[in-house]
């Protein structure tokens, strides 16, 4: 492979990896800070993506939308809607056990995903929404290098405000609930808030994600999501890398996007007509992994640290 | 008036389908404490393996409904052996987790061996039974079959919960854990029987699914929902409640063809079991959530 | 301060508390006695907001506060401890306590992002607080260790010093000295003495080791199932038959919530 | 006291607890098959935990318990169920969801064999159950479900019958007969190790008692004696 091409390649990579590494730091925000278990992580990235492809794309006939926004005003609609249904999932499953909310989680994420595929006049149904922006058209940042500085200061971003969070008050007080409830409540504090909230960043993070996605991409379809693979994908990451660890959570990105991609090659050497075998296989891989660690090491490979007291001792 | 009849037949199909995965949901989460993620993929699975017996030995789908039946038993308990039985020890939800991979271990295992195209058991038109009441009703035989097979499982489950030693056992398990520990009650024995049961009926779903159906490596998955939705809905570990649940969820979401696109049909499941979580989260039959 | 006005509680169709009236006066250490199943834990769980009672009201300065939840309790200036220490065990002992001052700004993620500074600048005085209900305490030398890794009666400690860390009008101690030694117990009297003489605490404490209570405490009253069956000064107490007899059996009942 | 040849169950010295401090604090226990022992103390002294401790609930970090002079330090439960232990708990003491008949056969889940003549048998004892042997046991008063506790435990026919406060939430009637019932197992020569927290009737139908503090023996004597030493009865209400 020339330099070039594998640059590019480099390139892709790594912003793929970036919004993966988004995703998982969304993951994080409500597994690994206050272990509450999302798996529709497909479905707040769908409704990410398709809030900022419908904000920013020029008027279509075919569906709702083409209001031709700027990307950052799409970006915050994606942030938003998916927070929004963060909101209405965590409030109705806030005081029951974690399993229920998994279930819910599930459920909503499938039917985002048949509301995506049914509802034409929004999303365009199976067809997809085509010609999605790319952020700042016309100048020199719209290059797939560009791009990826583009993802890469989300990601900076996004790690710098969970980081912060975590290592405020706020954050005492989830690392608090997470220990001991009743103790918590006896200090005060409003153990389903703190829940609520961390659930709804959570998704708002997620959502973002599918905004960052939808950009780049330029293309959105229902099929295009695999819902369930990138949610297992996203899960795969945070427990490789370490849940409740910001840093874990990027690093498990760009592994396991790493070995989804190798894979990827391996399995393209394959006789084209055994390609839907070869990505069951990557699936199976992938899979075998994730029980290995949960058997092996379930802490990941940065397991979750502290953060340092802000406070100035004098 | 007709077509109500029609389509309450199609919800008590499709109830049967889901009461079966539900019965195993719940009694599962009842002696282990988790949601099993995996299970749509077992019933999956199960259908499966009675299509390869379908194929190779030429049975017909109902004899090969025991054999599918055994061989999802078999593969559930070495599922568990193997994998379930080394982290349940740690806290449940990292066995949600592990189920949730075990999933997807199992549909892409599917997929590399029976192919990802949709397949079906037997070739053909079935011609229905034409009933001349409330001006002519169509029965399919498979759907009478199918009815009623599963009214023969749960019943069978039923007198096994009920009148054998292990049946026993497994409702005191559910019950009271540490009790069942104190009486000398063998947990481990328990928990193969529990994922025997539900590995059978899991299959019993996934081959009444694809006669009523089609094959594809994602039928269990999707039906998954309801399944949940049904268990829930019957009080989690609680397996009567899911024969309710499954049966109130199959024929809402029937029903609710009358009125809405049937695309929609997951999102009747979704909704029962959303307002059901709002108003009574424990369930028809105060299950142990 | 709190009145506690025919308070009765039911589980099921068992009767744990019947009936029980009693006032807690503002700057008193009051005492609450009585044999194991005798209520105690069930009335002062209903107290603390755990659950609320069947019939009956919690009065707290002249407020009803029956059935509010327990962060709300905190609020009105009543605190609990534990009769199991409840500490966050993989935190610091200062990150326990700087878990609890009220209306910290940095509890609020939008400040936690764009008021850094004054997040940890109150962050800086929340510490200093810390450390000064460390010193008093005298547990300085362990403000960097996880709490689980505390002798059970550090533990004990470490829960008072919570109530420290508020401005708490009235503290209901769910047995502090079960389980301490003897020198630690000491350390536990003395600091409750002192949270009550010099900073004005109201304590109401459920225990079992009657030279604590007789030590700290007056009034006393003692529960017997469910019912309040003596209040005064503990030397009475200590000769009422009643009490020796309900200490010694003949029919105690009303086992919810307590712990052997 | 009983000599070496018929004691039943011989702890010594037992420390241990739930992982962190010991609770159990050098506690001795011994009990014979025709003894009522009785153990009494203050709240946290360690009482239930002992009997746990001995039934392989919690770890016992050191010291020794015997069985018919066998080790079984840290047996499982089902082992010293199959050895011939049983053990009432506390609290949640009945699968509440089985009918009364079906808590007792999970009781004798390992025996071999009809359980018809034990079932009988412990009908006969608690003519009460016999009346409601097809209720769920979850739907019965306070003092029924102590009944099906013990039966249950008393389908092993077991050489020693462990109870964690019997007479807990029951009425003074219902406290009475179920000390009643106790003496009656007793006869039949099944040894009893419980837990009171009514100390005064306890003590009255003990062979022997011990009184435990802190994690350990303070008194141990026959039961009227304990009753009648002074130091017992300031125990409970302190010096």
């Amino acid at each position: 492979m020339e330099l070039a091409s594998l640059f590019a390649y480099l390139v892709s990579f790594l912003t793929f990896a970036g919004i993966y590494a988004v995703l998982a730091m969304g993951l994080n925000t409500q597994w690994g800070f206050t272990g509450q278990f999302n798996i529709g992580i497909a479905g707040f990235f769908a409704v990410g993506a398709y809030t900022s492809a419908i904000l920013t794309t020029p008027e279509s006939p075919a569906y709702l939308g083409g209001l031709g926004m700027p990307f950052a005003v799409g970006l915050v609609g994606a942030t938003l809607a998916s927070a929004l249904i963060g909101l209405v999932i965590g409030r109705i499953t806030a005081k029951l056990r974690t399993d229920y909310l998994a279930i819910a989680t599930i459920g909503i994420a499938e039917m985002i995903r048949l509301f995506i595929k049914n509802e034409d006049w929004l999303t365009n149904g199976v067809r997809g929404i085509a010609g999605i922006e790319r952020p700042f058209a016309g100048t020199p940042l719209d290059t797939p290098f560009g791009y990826l500085l583009v993802v890469v200061a989300f990601v900076v971003l996004v790690y710098f405000l969970l980081e912060r969070a975590y290592a405020s008050p706020w954050g005492r007080v989830l690392r608090a609930i997470r220990e001991n409830e009743p103790a918590t409540a006896a200090a005060g504090k409003s153990i389903a808030r703190f829940r609520l909230q961390a659930f709804v960043l959570g998704a708002a993070i997620m959502g973002l994600g599918g905004g960052l996605y939808a950009h780049f991409f330029g293309f959105l379809s229902p099929e295009a999501f695999m819902p369930l693979y990138g949610t297992f994908l996203v899960w795969v990451m945070l427990i490789a890398g370490g849940s409740g660890n910001n840093r874990g959570a990027i690093l498990g990105a760009v592994v396991v996007w790493g070995v989804w991609t190798l894979t990827e090659l391996t399995t393209d050497l394959l006789p084209t007509e055994y390609a839907t075998q070869a990505a069951a296989l990557r699936v199976l891989l992938i899979g075998v992994l994730l029980q290995v660690i949960l058997v092996t090491r379930p802490q990941g490979i940065l397991p979750e640290k502290p953060p340092k007291l802000i406070a100035r001792k004098k | 008036m007709n077509d109500i009849i029609q389509i309450l037949i199609y919800g008590m199909v499709l109830g049967s389908v889901l009461s079966m995965g539900a019965i195993g949901v719940s009694m599962i989460f009842g002696i282990l404490r988790f949601a099993h993620f995996a299970h749509g993929d077992f019933m999956t699975l199960g259908a499966y393996i009675g299509l390869t017996f379908i194929a190779v030995m030429g049975l017909s789908p109902w004899f090969a409904l025991p054999a599918a039946m055994i061989g999802m038993a078999v593969v559930a308990v070495v599922i568990d052996q193997l994998l379930y039985r080394r982290i349940r020890r740690t806290q449940p939800v990292i066995l949600l987790i592990s189920s949730f991979g075990m999933a997807l271990i199992l549909r892409s295992l599917i997929q590399l061996i029976w192919g990802s195209e949709n397949q079906t058991y037997a070739s053909g038109i079935q011609f229905p039974w034409r009933l001349d009441v409330l001006g002519g009703l169509r029965i399919k035989p498979d759907h009478v079959w199918i009815v009623l097979i599963s009214l023969g499982l749960v019943a069978g489950v039923h007198l096994f919960l009920t009148r054998t030693r292990m049946g026993k056992a497994m409702r005191a398990m559910s019950d009271n854990m540490d009790l069942a520990l104190v009486s000398g009650i063998p947990a481990e024995r328990v928990i193969i029987v529990t994922w025997i049961i539900g590995g059978a009926l899991a299959a019993a779903a996934g081959v009444f699914l694809g006669i009523d159906t089609r094959l594809h490596p994602v039928m269990g998955w999707t039906t998954l929902l309801p399944v949940f939705a049904a268990a829930i809905l019957g009080g989690i570990g609680r397996p009567y409640g899911a024969i309710v649940g499954g049966m109130i969820i199959g024929i809402s979401m029937e029903m609710s063809t009358l009125f809405i696109s049937a695309a929609y049909k997951p999102a009747v499941a979704f909704a029962i079991m959303v307002i059901m979580l709002i108003f009574r989260p424990q369930g028809i039959f105060k299950g142990t959530l | 301060m709190i009145r506690i006005e025919n308070v009765s509680k039911s589980f099921g169709g068992l009767q744990a508390v019947k009936d029980v009236s009693f006032e807690v006066a503002q700057g008193s250490i009051t005492g609450l006695i009585g044999p194991n199943g005798a209520g105690k834990s069930t009335l002062f769980n209903i107290v603390a907001g755990l659950f609320p009672p069947t019939s009956g009201r919690i009065v707290l300065d002249g407020q009803d506060i029956t059935g509010l939840p327990t962060h709300e309790l905190f609020h009105r200036g009543l605190v609990r401890t534990f009769q199991i220490p409840h500490e966050f065990s993989q935190m610091t002992v200062r990150e326990n306590l700087m878990v609890v001052p009220p209306e910290q700004s940095g509890e609020n993620l939008f400040n936690s992002w764009l008021r850094w500074g004054r997040v940890r600048k109150e962050d800086t005085k929340v510490l200093e607080r810390v450390d000064e209900v460390l010193d008093f305490l005298e547990i300085s030398h362990v403000a960097d260790e996880l709490a689980g890794n505390l002798s059970g009666g550090q533990k004990k400690l470490l829960d008072l010093g919570r109530t420290m860390m508020t401005d708490a009008k009235m503290v209901l101690l769910d047995e502090p000295g079960a389980g301490v030694n003897r020198t630690l117990l000491g350390k536990i009297r003395e600091a409750i003495r002192r949270l009550n003489t010099e900073r004005g605490y109201t304590f109401c404490l459920i225990e079992h080791d009657m030279d604590l209570i007789s030590q700290l405490c007056d009034p006393v009253h003692v529960m017997a199932n469910g019912e309040l069956i003596a209040s005064g000064p503990m030397d009475e107490i200590r000769q009422n038959a009643e009490v020796r007899e309900a200490y010694l059996g003949g029919g105690a009942s009303g086992k919810m919530g307590e712990d052997a | 006291m009983s000599s070496e040849t018929t004691t039943l169950l011989d702890a010594s010295d037992i420390y241990g607890g739930y992982g962190g401090a010991d609770i159990l604090k050098g506690t001795n226990l011994k009990a014979s098959a025709d003894e009522i022992v009785v153990i009494v103390g203050p709240n946290g002294a360690g009482k239930s935990t002992a009997m746990k401790a001995i039934f392989g609930l919690v770890k016992i970090r050191t010291g020794q318990v015997l069985f018919q002079g066998e080790d079984i330090t840290n047996a499982k439960p089902e082992q010293m169920v199959r050895r011939g232990v049983a053990y009432v708990p506390q609290e949640k003491n009945v699968f509440p969801s089985l009918t009364v008949q079906e808590n007792l056969e999970m009781g004798g889940y390992l025996m071999s064999g009809d359980l018809k003549p034990r079932m009988d048998m412990i009908y006969e004892l608690f003519p009460k159950l016999a009346e409601r042997r097809r209720q769920p046991a979850g739907l019965m008063s306070g003092g029924e479900r102590q009944l099906v506790a013990m039966g249950r435990a008393l389908m092993i026919d077991p050489k020693l019958l462990m109870l964690d406060e019997p007479t807990a939430g029951l009425s003074p009637k219902l406290i009475d007969e179920t000390f009643e019932r106790i003496k009656e197992i007793n006869a039949q020569g099944i040894g009893v190790l419980m837990v009171e927290q009514n100390a005064k009737q306890a003590l009255a139908i003990a062979s022997r008692g011990y009184v435990l503090a802190t994690g350990a023996n303070r008194h141990e004597d026959t039961g009227p004696n304990l009753l009648a030493n002074p130091e017992v009865a300031e125990m409970f209400l302190g010096g």
